[in-house]
């Protein structure tokens, strides 16, 4: 791609990363909606009902799989607004610096987010993370 | 050179619309360093304009379709003072160069066959007249021209011709052998004042109906080409034809095609009534142009104008309905709703003849090469100088064009030329040189400008003179508004030549180049006042109320002006076709 | 009415500046807002805009006009007109180079970039190449562009992007040639537009849409291009 | 020189349409959301805590702050989620045309506005 430099977007590829986009907004919606739907459905759960809903088997590969997309849903819709704003077109020549700068700060946020939510999921020791 | 940046060029083609961008299609193709220079962004050229289609006998409507027939309703067209050897060309060649639009990717409509679509035109006939209306004209629904257009600048993206964009050509630059050696130029963005120079120069600066107060053409066709050519001494042919196009929106001087009328449209008058078959009984409203023109003008005069000034006709589309409108006049649909304010599915459109084509201009071989007079009438070449398009005149469309033919004429002409300075190229022409005195004409045009510290508004200057032209030199033609007009524009050319620039500011002074334009402007006009008042006669375009009768005995021939000494002379029109037989003048009616 | 525009004039001015005209508008007509210009431009000639066909088909004089692109000689004072005042502005997002003058050289790259010319492998029949009348319709809403710009200014991705992101003019352009029957050169095209920002930088936004003063649909391309990619590259 | 050309993006003398509007309100509640996602995994965490961990975040999310920060939250996703609903629409060709746009971005405001209402319903009542 001669006038088009992609170095960091997720999968360098527009249509992969548009994909995952979509798929990834897909999951999390289902996620979302089967955590809300179970809520308004059990207005006065208790706990030990809640996290044996949540970590039942199928819910478990679920939120991991909701958690996963989050990751890729999050780190190429903060790709896309940070090389929109921080670019060189808007800030000159040191916008690599900032959009990099940007980058690691989304980066360090999304892993965070990640290993934090399987954690809790998967009930891990939080010694372990 | 006078500190003057020096660009160099094999071909520099000035003027980048249908006409230049073949051309330089062909050029750029041929491997030779060319340029294409032009005051608008090519894609902004009027060529853009044109509506209903080109006209060409590619036998897709009628499988017996020939292009003799076209020829034939060329040549009457044009009055019998269009030249033979060229409408032969034009209407032989014109298939090949048709589909080669096409494959260049050309969206035209299409038939049922997968063909290209045609439909009837004015003037159009089979079998030499014998045969009926035919259906000739190639049409991509009613935007050919824009279609034309982007196809040729897209073809010349991709052949990487060299475009110099929006730099404004000056003058033509005539060295001491007579030999022109390329054009002063501005490059308005930044207003640096360039000569550029080449082995050959082709004009292809299009129309110049900015002449006039009420026209179909861009505010951008002052006649540039023309202008420079007057003043490099080179002669004007048949500048006095003038084509008023029949259907211009009332009051506004935007056209509805003539395709209108092919797909079935016809004009009224106040009492509802078709008047058009009682002046061409045969071809109703698809009669030629000048002859539908006239017919207008005369119902207003008698008093069957329409409206509450009596001043227009209508033009009747709603008994199309609305699929054929749609998908056949969808621009027109477009513009007389923002225009004209009229819905043409429910109401008539108010419409009058306003001034739409130069018949004439630079007279040139087929090949395009500008030609000139010696004392004994001969043709003498121009060394260095070809011209194409509206701003040429080959002449092809005689004192009438027939709709469609312009389109043809851009392509199959541009073409030709393109083909031929390749040829001249490929012999080894070496560049001539030009001294500081040969590039004073043009600089002094700018400094004069430049130097300028009071006087008239070139604005109003150009109003004046276009309500002067509209007024003594539109459909009918007097004597008497003639002479007086000629006085005028004297008067005139003093008042423009000590008018005031104001704004003298370097960066894309628009105001700059509209003074230059006006000067371009007045030397048309002056052209063709002096010529139409010096033509006895009435012959297609050129209607005169004291000459009404076309006069083959003194009159059958070009006219040509010479801005020097302001004389008009005489030129033979040819009659002799290469393949066909010549066809004789004979009474025109339809 | 009062009608302000923006000046800006390279050597006399340093910033841009928006001056004010009063305007007598007739009773009698609406005028189109290039009839307007000319008649200020008749009195103070140093106004400076693009303009030539004056009938909305060579796409010269695309402007800010009250805040929304337009073309000038298409758009009439009474509908742009807001409490008595016209303001005229340049395209947005594009470098000035004098006054409502923009430097559409980006512009211009973008649609080259998309190789807007029909690319066809196949020997040249001795006629036309046939089109059946359902494939030329395909055109229909594409080749009417007449690249003046509107939309491709209107559009926010252009804005911080003019450089990666194609813009819903050149993408239309793109997908008149991806759309036309006679094109063969489908898969090298797509494969042109498979990164994150040419095609993909679209987000809907649909501002284009609402600027072209053709009516023509660029985001509705841009899907069918989008579609054109997912259908190819899974 | 062709530097200092000024450019014209006074974002205040543009008008926006409303897809615009809706547009740029989804990029923002999606960034919104990226750091609002914390607060949902503290919450997911206190709740996978012990049975006093649970009915003090219950006890809690009843306090005026918190059940706030819970209704911003939830009325965030509902319009990223209604928003986004709206492009994956649009990805199938449907709402394409500017005036199935408007009413597109229309309806996405009204339904996420409802929604948004009755999380509050949902939080309060």
């Amino acid at each position: 791609m001669d006038l088009v430099v992609n170095a960091t977007s997720l999968s360098r590829s527009g249509l992969s990363d548009f994909l995952l986009q979509r798929v990834s907004a897909v999951v999390l919606g289902l996620y979302a909606l089967c955590i809300v739907g179970f809520l308004i459905v059990n207005p006065d759960v208790d706990q030990i009902r809640w996290v044996q809903y949540m970590t039942s088997p199928v819910m478990l590969i679920f939120g991991t799989l909701a958690i996963l997309s989050f990751a890729v849903h999050a780190w190429i819709g903060m790709w896309t607004v940070g090389t929109d704003y921080l670019s060189e077109h808007k800030m000159g020549k040191h916008a690599s610096f900032w959009r990099l700068l940007y980058q690691v700060f989304v980066v360090v946020i999304v892993f965070t987010y990640l290993l934090f939510g399987l954690g809790i999921l998967w009930r891990l020791p939080a010694i372990l993370l | 050179m006078k500190n003057l940046r020096t660009l160099e060029f094999d071909g520099l083609i000035v003027g980048g619309g249908g006409a230049g961008l073949r051309a330089g299609l062909q050029l750029a193709e041929s491997g030779y360093k060319t340029a294409v220079l032009s005051k608008v962004f090519p894609t902004r050229s009027h060529t853009v304009s044109a509506q209903g289609g080109i006209t060409c006998a590619i036998a897709s409507e009628d499988p017996d379709d020939d292009w003799r027939w076209h020829m034939y309703d060329t040549v009457k067209g044009s009055d019998y003072i269009g030249d033979q050897d060229a409408i032969e060309y034009m209407c032989s060649v014109g298939p090949q160069v048709v589909y080669e639009l096409e494959h260049m990717g050309l969206p035209f409509s299409r038939t049922e066959s997968g063909r290209i679509y045609q439909r009837p035109f004015g003037g159009q006939s089979k079998d030499f007249g014998r045969g009926g209306q035919a259906s000739r004209t190639c049409a991509a629904e009613d935007r050919t021209g824009h279609a034309l257009l982007h196809t040729l600048y897209q073809a010349n993206v991709k052949a990487n011709t060299t475009f110099l964009s929006e730099w404004f050509a000056v003058d033509l630059v005539t060295n001491q052998d007579g030999t022109v050696v390329g054009v002063v130029a501005i490059f308005v963005e930044t207003g640096e004042i360039v000569f550029v120079k080449s082995k050959v120069t082709l004009l292809a600066t299009g129309g110049a109906g900015r002449i006039y107060d009420s026209t179909t053409n861009a505010l951008t066709n002052t006649g540039d080409g023309v202008a420079m050519a007057l003043r490099a001494g080179v002669p004007v042919q048949d500048i006095e034809m003038w084509q008023f196009h029949p259907t211009g929106i009332h009051g506004m001087g935007i056209l509805v095609t003539e395709g209108s009328r092919g797909e079935g449209g016809y004009l009224v008058n106040c009492d509802g009534e078709r008047f058009m078959e009682r002046y061409a009984p045969t071809a109703k409203d698809l009669a030629s142009r000048d002859v539908v023109s006239r017919s207008m003008v005369i119902e207003v005069d008698e008093g069957r104008g329409c409206g509450p000034n009596k001043d227009h006709v209508y033009l009747k589309l709603d008994h199309l309905g609305t699929e054929v409108l749609n998908s056949r006049l969808s621009g027109i649909m477009e513009l007389c709703k923002t225009y004209a304010l009229v819905d043409p599915a429910v109401d008539p459109i108010p419409v009058v003849p306003t001034c739409h084509y130069m018949m004439g201009g630079i007279a040139t071989q087929v090949s395009g090469q500008a030609l000139s007079q010696d004392e004994q009438t001969n043709d003498v070449p121009v060394q260095g100088l070809y011209a194409v398009g509206e701003v040429a005149c080959v002449s092809v469309h005689g004192a009438n064009r027939l709709g469609g033919n312009s389109l043809l004429d851009l392509v199959v002409f541009g073409r030709a030329a393109g083909l031929h300075i390749q040829d001249v190229l490929s012999q080894g022409v070496s560049q001539r040189s030009a001294s500081d005195s040969d590039l004073e004409a043009a600089l002094s045009r700018i400094s004069r400008w430049e130097n300028s510290q009071s006087g008239e508004n070139p604005a109003d200057l150009r109003a004046e003179l276009q309500a002067l032209m509209g007024s003594s030199y539109s459909v009918f033609r007097t004597e008497e508004k003639m002479r007086d007009a000629i006085s005028k524009l004297e008067d005139l050319r003093t008042r423009i030549e000590s008018a005031f620039l104001e704004d003298k500011s370097e960066v894309f002074n628009t105001a700059r180049v509209e003074a230059m334009e006006l000067d371009n402007l007045l030397e048309v006009a002056e052209a063709t006042a002096i010529a139409a008042e010096g033509r006895r006669e009435s012959r297609g375009a050129h209607a005169r109320v004291d000459f009404e009768n076309r006069d083959d005995e003194n009159w059958l021939c070009h006219s040509l002006y010479f801005a020097e000494d302001r004389s008009l002379r005489k030129r033979a029109v040819n009659f002799a076709p290469s393949i066909v037989e010549p066809f004789e003048p004979t009474k025109r009616e339809y | 009415m009062q009608v302000s525009i923006y000046r800006y004039i390279p050597g006399k001015d340093t910033e841009p500046r928006m001056q004010h005209y009063d305007y007598v508008l007739p009773d009698d007509r609406d005028l189109m807002v290039l009839e307007v210009l000319e008649d200020l431009k008749a009195k103070d000639p140093s106004i400076g805009y693009r303009r030539s066909c004056r009938e909305g088909v060579c796409g010269s004089d695309g402007m800010s006009i009250n805040g929304r692109n337009g073309l000038a000689c298409k758009t009439p004072v009474s509908e742009a007109i807001s409490r008595d005042k016209l303001m005229l502005r340049p395209l947005p997002g594009l470098p000035v180079i004098r006054d409502l003058i923009v430097d559409m050289s980006q512009f211009y790259r973008q649609y080259e970039r998309v190789d807007p010319f029909l690319k066809n492998d196949t020997a040249k029949p001795a006629q036309e190449r046939l089109q059946s009348q359902e494939d030329r319709k395909k055109l229909d809403g594409l080749y009417e562009c007449i690249l003046c710009a509107c939309c491709t200014t209107s559009c926010p991705s252009f804005w911080w992007n003019p450089d990666k992101f194609l813009g819903p003019a050149a993408l239309l352009q793109s997908y008149r040639f991806l759309a036309d029957s006679r094109d063969t050169a489908t898969e090298e095209r797509l494969s042109k537009l498979d990164d994150p920002f040419s095609v993909f930088r679209c987000r809907g936004v649909m501002n284009c849409v609402n600027a072209c003063p053709k009516d023509l649909n660029p985001t509705k391309a841009i899907n069918e291009i989008r579609t054109l990619l997912v259908k190819n590259g899974t | 020189m062709k530097d200092a050309r000024p450019v014209f993006l006074d974002l205040l003398a543009i008008r926006l349409p409303l897809p615009a509007a809706v547009s740029i309100l989804h990029r923002v509640s999606g960034v919104l959301l990226f750091l609002a996602s914390l607060y949902l995994l503290i919450l997911l965490a206190s709740s996978f805590g012990n049975e006093t961990e649970f009915d003090q975040l219950k006890w809690d999310l009843g306090s005026p702050i918190h059940s706030t920060i819970l209704w911003a939250t939830l009325s965030l996703l509902s319009y990223h989620f209604v928003a986004g609903v709206r492009h994956l629409l649009m990805d199938l060709h449907i709402g394409e045309s500017l005036k199935a746009g408007r009413i597109g971005s229309v309806l996405v405001l009204i339904v996420s506005l409802v929604l948004s209402v009755l999380c509050g319903v949902w939080i309060w009542l």
